[in-house]
């Protein structure tokens, strides 16, 4: 019984690791996308994670935390894909580093809806 | 012992916060730290063994209070574009 | 700068008056006065296992009218005051964009769940944190995300009123058999108070929380809708 | 030894929360305050489930499930509010 | 008195929200700015009133264990500040609601949101 | 097609109840029945989410492999940016890449957008008709073709047989 605690708080240990580098990468990362490419990522794992580690702890709150991350598994990627899409038409730069834009291109040839500029 | 710091760091996060939102220039961001003010609140409510009142401001503090500021804020804005 | 330091000084009286509120706080052992009676008697006289639920709905219950009522006002004063502003409504231009395929999928998997979601917390108000007012606005924000999602779609605002006046009318008809058939006004032994800590337990209190979730549940939404139908250009 | 674990894993994600605020302060526009807002947000549900296990009480985790569907609903209105289309 | 507890830090920090909020209610010159001062000195407000109702190392007052049910005064925080401030959120949604779309019809007329700008009932 | 959608919803939201809730006594199904039975007939008389959401037990069997990949997906997403924030010189190459898909479902579609969103070193940035924009970052193919070798497919294969 304690073994199967402690590994549950080693995985929740995990998740809080994985949070932790996710706010580093929003630290350090040069511009906005990069940005929301590890922070999303992490942070949506790692909270994932440290839920997951507490149902070892209490197999009576299971209900709650698989809810939980259900819908931290599908609401996070949503918003931040909206954000990201959103903050593009909004006219976000992309850092100096970027090698290639598909989407401005296809901006450009109205393949794509163009950027939102009306009134 | 941990809960107490779980307070203090929230609290100074909350003032930095409510600082943000007075002094702010922009009005997105000063909305935005006013959110983040509700949403720390509310995680100080459960610290404070309140989960009725945490429930409740995480809900209407900082759920529909800012859909609302933008609301109006967006009309505004809409309204300054038209002159 | 006179004005800054003049406002200065009106906050530092401030200060000071409240300062020896915060500065004089003994913390506390035990209850005291009339939370030490709610604490050890709620459960015999309200059988709601969660006492803020038991306070508001039953021993504060003429607060909680009230409070319906000052949110009722606001929400008809923001109708009202958004209605007359909208005068050329025939030619004003629509502005609304096509939201992400992604954000409407979404919007249409979890804008049940989070109803669900609403619905559990207020009839589960009487054991779980929450109750009507937290359930109200849980609704509201699933109804904002459908209208975040689809801004093109429109929805009836005489459902809402509809909804609001009938739990309305049901509340205060509960108040009223409080009076009648128990001890007084918004007593909840009208039903049968059940096993303590079941759903179906604690007399009329889930029966008031359901109506005053879609009561106040239909009044953040009509806020919204009203705020949302006023972003036309005009 | 379990206790020690998890106040560790307190530690981190506070840790976190404060590396989330300074690129709240520092942010250039306004999208980057709000994924750090997002990131924020993410980290507080799981420190409210951390707070319920120090406490031991499952009523606080209804606290959790409200807080992630309210910060996806805050993050849309900005990012809607951004490109203009609220 | 024991300065580093929960409730004295909470009680601390409502009250620095609070003042945060008239200070920004009374020096801002943008109406939308003060009414988001009026928000954040509802929160203080709030804040300072839950701990109020705080009993140290006592639990919160749901009684879903059977451990609470006998001898209840003795394991539970204060319910009643809980009760007044959830219906003062509420209502507080409500007034700042009514606020913000006093702001809008405001703009509406003067197309301005600087309060120095209304001066008609000045004298 | 719509006793099947409403059926589905219907399903998902009771389950959702019972999770919820906790417990399985009578007052608890019956409020639960009553409650996820009226929210689909209110909200989804029109919409067709679960629609084309295929029930045969191949796809049961699918959806489990499609879990196994996901969750392998996940921790090596994970372990990827530990290695791109610890490194000193921050080895990023960035890039917005077009992609292209053959699903039709509006469902299949939004969980083929999370999961990328999910696995490693990409996020889907907007999605038209049938490409997707995907921020890569670390672009390795500009080429269309050879970019939805690398994102799209390990994860199509499954959808596909899952939703028509």
């Amino acid at each position: 019984m304690e073994t199967l605690k402690i590994i549950g708080a080693v995985i929740t240990l995990m998740g809080s690791i994985a949070l932790l580098l996710g706010a580093l990468g929003l630290v350090r990362m040069p511009d906005l996308y990069n940005r929301i490419q590890t922070g999303t990522k992490a942070s949506t794992f790692g909270t994932m994670l440290t839920l997951f580690g507490l149902v070892f702890i209490f197999p009576g709150w299971t209900g709650k935390l698989i809810i939980l991350i259900l819908f931290v598994g599908i609401s996070n990627p949503v918003s931040s894909h909206v954000l990201a899409r959103n903050a593009y038409r909004a006219g976000v730069p992309l850092t100096g580093k970027t090698t290639v834009d598909r989407l401005a291109e296809d901006m450009e040839k109205k393949n794509v809806e163009p950027k939102n500029d009306a009134q | 012992m941990i809960l107490l710091l779980i307070t203090i760091v929230l609290g100074v996060v909350m003032l930095i916060a409510a600082l943000i939102a007075v002094y702010n220039k922009d009005m997105k961001t000063a909305i935005i730290a006013a959110g983040l003010t509700s949403l720390f609140a509310s995680v100080l409510y459960v610290l404070l063994a309140a989960p009725d009142v945490a429930l409740t401001e995480a809900s209407i503090g900082s759920g529909l209070t800012t859909l609302i500021f933008f609301y109006v804020y967006n009309k505004i804005r809409r309204n300054n574009a038209q002159e | 700068m006179l004005r800054n330091s003049l406002i200065l000084l009106v906050l530092l009286g401030f200060a000071a008056a409240v300062f020896p509120l915060v500065h004089s706080y003994e913390a506390k052992d035990t209850l005291t006065g009339v939370a030490e009676h709610y604490a050890n008697y709620g459960k015999e006289e309200v059988g709601a296992a969660n006492l803020v639920s038991a306070v508001v709905v039953t021993y504060r219950g003429f607060d909680t009218l009230g409070e319906v009522t000052i949110l009722f006002l606001a929400s008809a004063v923001i109708g009202l005051f958004l209605k007359v502003s909208e005068t050329h409504t025939k030619d004003s231009r629509s502005v609304f964009f096509k939201s992400t395929e992604i954000l409407v999928t979404a919007s249409r998997l979890l804008v049940p769940m989070i109803m669900l979601l609403g619905a559990y917390i207020f009839i589960n108000g009487h054991l779980t944190p929450g109750g009507g007012f937290q359930g109200g606005a849980v609704i509201a924000s699933a109804f904002a995300l459908l209208l975040l999602s689809r801004p093109q779609k429109q929805f009836s605002h005489k459902l809402i009123s509809v909804i609001e006046s009938i739990s309305g009318i049901t509340f205060v008809f509960i108040g009223l058999l409080g009076i009648l058939l128990a001890g007084g006004f918004l007593d909840n032994h009208i039903f049968a108070m059940g096993k303590f800590g079941t759903l179906l337990s604690a007399g009329a209190i889930p029966i008031i929380y359901i109506l005053i979730g879609l009561k106040v549940g239909s009044e953040l939404t009509g806020i919204v809708r009203n705020l949302k139908e006023s972003q036309k250009v005009g | 030894m379990v206790n020690t674990i998890l106040t560790i894993s307190v530690v981190l994600i506070l840790l976190s929360i404060l590396l989330s605020l300074y690129r709240f302060i520092k942010g250039p526009n306004t999208a980057d305050r709000v994924i750090a807002f997002d990131v924020m947000t993410i980290a507080s549900i799981g420190l409210i489930g951390l707070i319920a296990y120090f406490d031991n009480r499952i009523v606080y985790l209804d606290v959790a499930v409200v807080y992630g569907l309210l910060s996806f609903i805050g993050v849309i209105v900005v990012a809607k509010f951004l490109e203009k289309s609220l | 008195m024991q300065l580093f507890s929960i409730e004295y830090i909470s009680l601390v920090v409502g009250f620095l929200i609070l003042l945060i909020g008239i200070w920004g209610i009374l020096t801002r010159k943008n109406i939308l700015k003060m009414v988001i001062g009026f928000s954040l000195f509802d929160t203080g407000t709030h804040i300072i009133i839950v701990a109020l109702g705080y009993v140290r190392n006592k639990t919160a007052p749901i009684l879903d264990q059977a451990n609470l049910q006998t001898n209840t005064a003795q394991k539970i925080v204060d319910p009643v500040p809980q009760a007044l401030v959830l219906t003062a959120i509420v209502i507080g949604l409500g007034v700042t609601a009514l606020m913000l779309v006093y702001a809008m019809k405001l703009h509406n007329e003067k197309k301005t949101l600087n309060i120095e700008k209304y001066n008609d009932l000045k004298w | 097609m719509n006793i099947k959608n409403i059926g589905i919803s219907f399903l998902i939201l009771f389950g959702f109840w019972l999770l919820l809730n906790g417990t399985f006594s009578t007052p608890v199904i019956v409020t639960g029945l009553i409650v996820s039975l009226i929210i689909p007939m209110w909200f989804c008389a029109r919409c067709d989410v679960f629609a084309d959401m295929r029930l045969t037990p191949k796809a049961f069997f699918y959806t489990f492999i499609y879990l196994f990949v996901f969750g392998f997906e996940l921790v090596k997403s994970n372990l990827d940016v530990t290695r791109r924030v610890i490194s000193p010189k921050l080895p990023i190459n960035p890039g917005i890449v077009k992609v292209k898909t053959k699903l039709k479902s509006k469902m299949a579609r939004l969980i083929l957008a999370n999961s990328i969103t999910l696995t490693p070193g990409t996020f889907t940035l907007a999605i038209e008709k049938k490409y997707l924009y995907v921020h890569w970052i670390d672009v390795q193919d500009k080429d269309v073709e050879a970019a939805t070798k690398d994102i799209v497919q390990k994860f199509e294969k499954y959808l596909e047989v899952i939703y028509g």
